[in-house]
């Protein structure tokens, strides 16, 4: 439905699509007591990387050939900020080492772009069991346009310490039933959200989120509450078919079609 | 360097070097062209196919192990007939070799995919997949049924059954097999907490193929190819297959972990092959190879 | 806690932890006695003995793989005679029941060989290995053979034979079986650069037994233990056989390099099952479980 | 034969035999172009290690569950110094990367101390086709107590730059055909020799050499000529017995009764 949405920041042709590329770690910061944010020096391929977009990420050494297969399949990084055109920021565990120097190989990007509302006055954003960390990257362009942002924190998400979020984006820790003060007003005047949840038991915890959402909300018209997909993906291409989904009329893959997917055409467990 | 990868007939499958992507690990049709330069590669084989469109397992499909994991999709794909509108166009711009794998079902709907196949110009061969636990009686009623195809027939078998199939699969008409598809194994599947079936990749897959291999090429008739798969996950690996008497041999799950490990593979081997033929001296060419590899191999002829 | 790790007879073999070394990996005693408190474990295995002496193998005998390795030693023993002058009083001090284990070369031997196990008191029980590509004609003459003894008879099983052999074996009078032993592979020695064959050990090992082992026990009648050995590297490899089905486990190489490892899940084990007969909360007792755990296991009772 | 043997340096009652201890890399240093210096922090218990014993030594991160399995089997490594009683030094290739604060699992003390002679004048040690590395530990106090000690770099062994070595000791580098000037001389006046080869091909490389020796010198006696074996270790205790070797008389562990065997009483291929 190219209808009301439109690509972000504004519509932009993707060129060349995904490469294999390595990366370096230029810096390593601290932002909270469970997570560091790293500064990569990445391909300028990279650098039209949009929200929504992912790496498959693998630590290398300098001798390419002395790969060890642990872990085996390359993990999925969202970036959080783009500080130039071949500087990205990672945000990953605090419990994980990383060193300056360290090197990625890195297959991106992956996935396609979020598709924002062309006058987006109100978003939504539900972190639920998981670190906000793969909406972190959508919030100084839609901020710097003047969209009113809210990021609301359920489960195990509020654990995740904010303070270092841009001061605009109003936090709320849900409660332990998962509701809020104002729930009506944040979910009724939301023009557009996006629901965050863990790898593993997705369709369960997104018919969850829906119940609460609807439970306050009578319509939910298609293209305004999205759920955001972030399983592993082993291969990234559209080949492997490990990441399929099932959405109402034809099978959609996570790596290809996502990492968002509307949440009114998703088969919900 | 031409080398033929299946039995001497009225047709058979050549390929340019000895090396391919497993069946499910590449996708359908060029899905790594950002990726992978197809042109460096012996063939293509895509994803398993089935006649009738096959849905997406239920349940998990994805758990990390210690070295290696264990996948289970369902296979899903939309049957033969949409694949075929799907991806002819780009079978044909692809500069190799298209195999398709063909999901050995019944007789019947074996026999009408390859009368269908044989009609589809961009299609060179066909892999059948026999399921795990076959017995021998449905295996070669599958692959009868599927010889009656004009192109060359290659016949993946599962790994537990491999030795017991071996023989009456190459008497029903195989021109090559593929030893082997992964072997099935259960662990637990780290989100939902139950113990989950799938099949099992991973670099200590390959040791328990090779051996198999060895001894089943040396019961084979000679003229049978064999083609290696299992574990691949180095050029080291592969050589080591070809060593133990493989013709060509597959890349499973290395690729979607290093996609440029299927090229590498593929040029190690090619290069490596190309000078063994010539009788060349090894170490001339390739300075990472040990001592005892040349004399080895020189003895083997 | 006290838990029959073999089936209900006249003699039975009950250990008060259901985790033991797997035979080759702790010696013929106690080798390991520096760095593991037998006192933890609920057995111990012997490396395996045979009647007459046996020489190391000629070759390679150690190949490192990617997270695993092949072995390859010959099983040199001096014989079963010698072993009991040996280690007798070794095996008098250890504070937990001895398990022999018997290579199965003839059924006259392994009859020999129980005899003498009868009259010696420091041997609790007898595990009777049987070779690769055995028969079940052969298996079960052997079997029957040992089955003669008083004491409880443990039988190994071989990796590919498994699923054929093990209602076989155990009519003809096994009072456990042990899943199974490690499957034989083939590598490269990185030393002399040959192709070479061994038993191949690692953590993607267990996915394969774990399969096998979940099966049978499905099949196999209920009364019959069924003891879980191949690629247990952690407290949750070793639920996950339990969970499978089985009565106890045997760890192998894991204590090579770890030898903490062992009593680690020893006692993990032990505590685990402790809770879990009581049935109490799963969750209460130990933090990092999984949710979906506890339910499950609720639901299997 | 204890005749006319002794242990080194004066005979010590082993306590409490092989542990399972921490130890933590202190210091790197690079001692020529392919090697580097560990400083190891270690267990006590290791202070009473005395030459030809080793380590069986695996890299561990401070969370020990966390462990990846590759490499399978522990590293086998000889202690070239003894700083302190908790203080060893190892020496390793250039090319693994080691930072201070690396931890490691070690297995140790492996093996029986290497018996000298008790009035030792002449030693000769002879490295085949790898580096000296498991012969250093004993140049200090052999050289301390008097005995002149020749090293003999054979085959691959040459590219081991020896400028860090005690200047005592002298470094002779064999011709191709493992042929070096004096060599009748060197091998005559030996009052004992110790003889390394890399693992693999073990047999065939001691009888080389013996082959050499006897060439120049008419009787070897028993206990005069020893082959040092460091073949990979799976298990260090004696339970695995994939280090037997063939000895005439009895099989041998080289893990309990190795490293170093009487080269008269080995089976040579
Ligand atoms: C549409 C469809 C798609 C399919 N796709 C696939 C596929 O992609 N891959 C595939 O492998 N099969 C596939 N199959 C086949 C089917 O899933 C197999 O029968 C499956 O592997 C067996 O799973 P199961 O959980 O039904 O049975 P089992 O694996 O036999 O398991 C039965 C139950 O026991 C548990 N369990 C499993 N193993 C053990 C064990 N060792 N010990 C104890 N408990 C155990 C399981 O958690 C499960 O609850 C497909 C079937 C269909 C109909
Ligand atoms: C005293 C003694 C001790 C023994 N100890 C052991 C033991 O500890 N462990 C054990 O496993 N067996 C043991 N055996 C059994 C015997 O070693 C087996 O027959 C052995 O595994 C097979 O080795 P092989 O090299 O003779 O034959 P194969 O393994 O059949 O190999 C024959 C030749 O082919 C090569 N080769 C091996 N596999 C392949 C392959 N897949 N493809 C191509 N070439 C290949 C080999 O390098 C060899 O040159 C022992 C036998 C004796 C007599
Ligand atoms: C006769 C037969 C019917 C099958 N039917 C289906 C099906 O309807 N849908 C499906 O997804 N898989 C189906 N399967 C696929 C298998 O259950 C299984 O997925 C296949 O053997 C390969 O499994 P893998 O994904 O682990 O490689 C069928 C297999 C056979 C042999
Ligand atoms: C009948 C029989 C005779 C064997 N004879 C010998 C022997 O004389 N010496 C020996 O070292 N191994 C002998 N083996 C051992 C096997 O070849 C092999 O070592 C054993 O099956 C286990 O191998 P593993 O070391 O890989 O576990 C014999 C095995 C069988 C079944
Ligand atoms: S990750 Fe392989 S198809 Fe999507
Ligand atoms: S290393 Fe295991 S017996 Fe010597």
């Amino acid at each position: 439905m190219p209808r009301t949405v439109a690509p972000f920041p504004k519509p932009t042709i993707m060129k060349g699509g995904m490469r294999e590329t390595q990366a370096i770690v230029e810096r390593i910061k601290r932002v909270n007591r469970g997570y560091q944010r790293l500064e990569l020096a990445v391909d300028r391929s990279l650098s039209s990387l949009l929200p929504g977009q992912a790496l498959l990420v693998r630590r290398i050494s300098k001798d390419y050939e002395a790969e060890n297969w642990h872990p085996y399949l390359r993990e999925l990084w969202f970036p959080v900020d783009i500080l130039a055109s071949n500087m990205l920021v990672l945000e990953q565990p605090a419990r994980e080492q990383f060193l300056p120097g360290q090197l990625l190989s890195i297959l991106g990007p992956i996935g396609k772009p979020l598709r924002f509302r062309q006058k987006l006055r109100n978003l939504l954003l539900i972190a639920y069991e998981t670190p906000p960390t793969p909406l972190l990257l959508m919030l100084p362009p839609l901020l710097a346009q003047g969209t009113s942002i809210t990021l609301v924190a359920m489960g195990a998400a509020r654990d995740y310490d904010c303070a270092h979020l841009p001061e605009e984006v109003e936090i709320i820790q849900a409660n332990d039933d998962h509701s809020w003060q104002d729930m009506v007003m944040t979910v009724g005047w939301a023009d557009q959200a996006f629901v965050l949840v863990g790898a593993g038991l997705e369709l369960t915890r997104f018919a969850e989120v829906m119940r609460l959402i609807r439970a306050r909300r009578q319509d939910v018209p298609a293209n305004t509450i999205f759920g955001f997909f972030q399983r592993q993906l082993p291969c990234g291409v559209g080949a492997c078919q490990a990441c399929m989904l099932p959405i109402r009329g034809a099978a959609k893959l996570q790596c290809l079609d996502g990492p968002a997917f509307d949440l009114t055409q998703l088969r919900l467990a | 360097m031409a080398i033929e990868i299946t039995r001497p007939g009225k047709t058979s499958l050549i390929v340019a070097t000895p090396v391919m992507p497993a069946a499910g690990s590449l996708g359908f049709a060029d899905e790594y062209r950002n990726l992978i330069d197809y042109a460096n590669l012996g063939a293509v084989v895509t994803n398993p196919a089935t006649i009738e469109p096959w849905q997406p397992a239920a349940g998990a499909r994805i758990v990390p192990l210690d070295a290696g994991l264990l996948v289970h999709t369902g296979l899903p794909n939309p049957g033969l007939r949409a694949l075929l509108r799907q991806y002819r166009r780009a079978w044909r711009k692809l500069p190799i070799p298209v195999v398709l794998h063909l999901l050995g079902t019944t007789p019947d709907q074996a026999k009408r995919a390859v009368e269908l196949l044989d009609t589809v110009d961009e299609v060179a061969a066909v892999e059948l997949g026999l399921a795990d636990e076959i017995d021998v009686a449905e295996a070669t009623a599958l692959v009868r049924a599927a010889a009656t195809i004009e192109k060359p027939l290659l016949v993946r078998l599962p790994f537990y059954e491999c030795a017991e199939l071996a023989l009456p699969v190459a008497d029903a008409g195989a021109d090559a097999l593929v030893m082997t598809a992964a072997p099935r194994g259960t662990a637990r599947d780290a989100q939902g907490g139950r113990l989950v079936s799938g099949r099992i990749y991973g670099p200590l897959i390959k040791p328990l193929v090779l051996r198999i291999l060895g001894r089943l090429r040396r019961e084979l008739p000679a003229e049978l190819p064999i083609i290696g798969c299992g574990g691949i996950h180095s050029p080291t690996d592969a050589r080591d297959y070809i060593e133990a008497g493989a013709a060509a041999v597959q890349v499973d799950t290395a690729t979607w972990a290093q996609p440029k490990m299927l090229e590498r593979i593929a040029r190690d081997l090619g290069g490596w092959i190309a000078t063994r033929h010539a009788d060349a001296l090894l170490d001339e060419w390739h300075p990472d190879m040990r001592r005892g590899d040349s004399q080895q191999r020189r003895g083997k002829g």
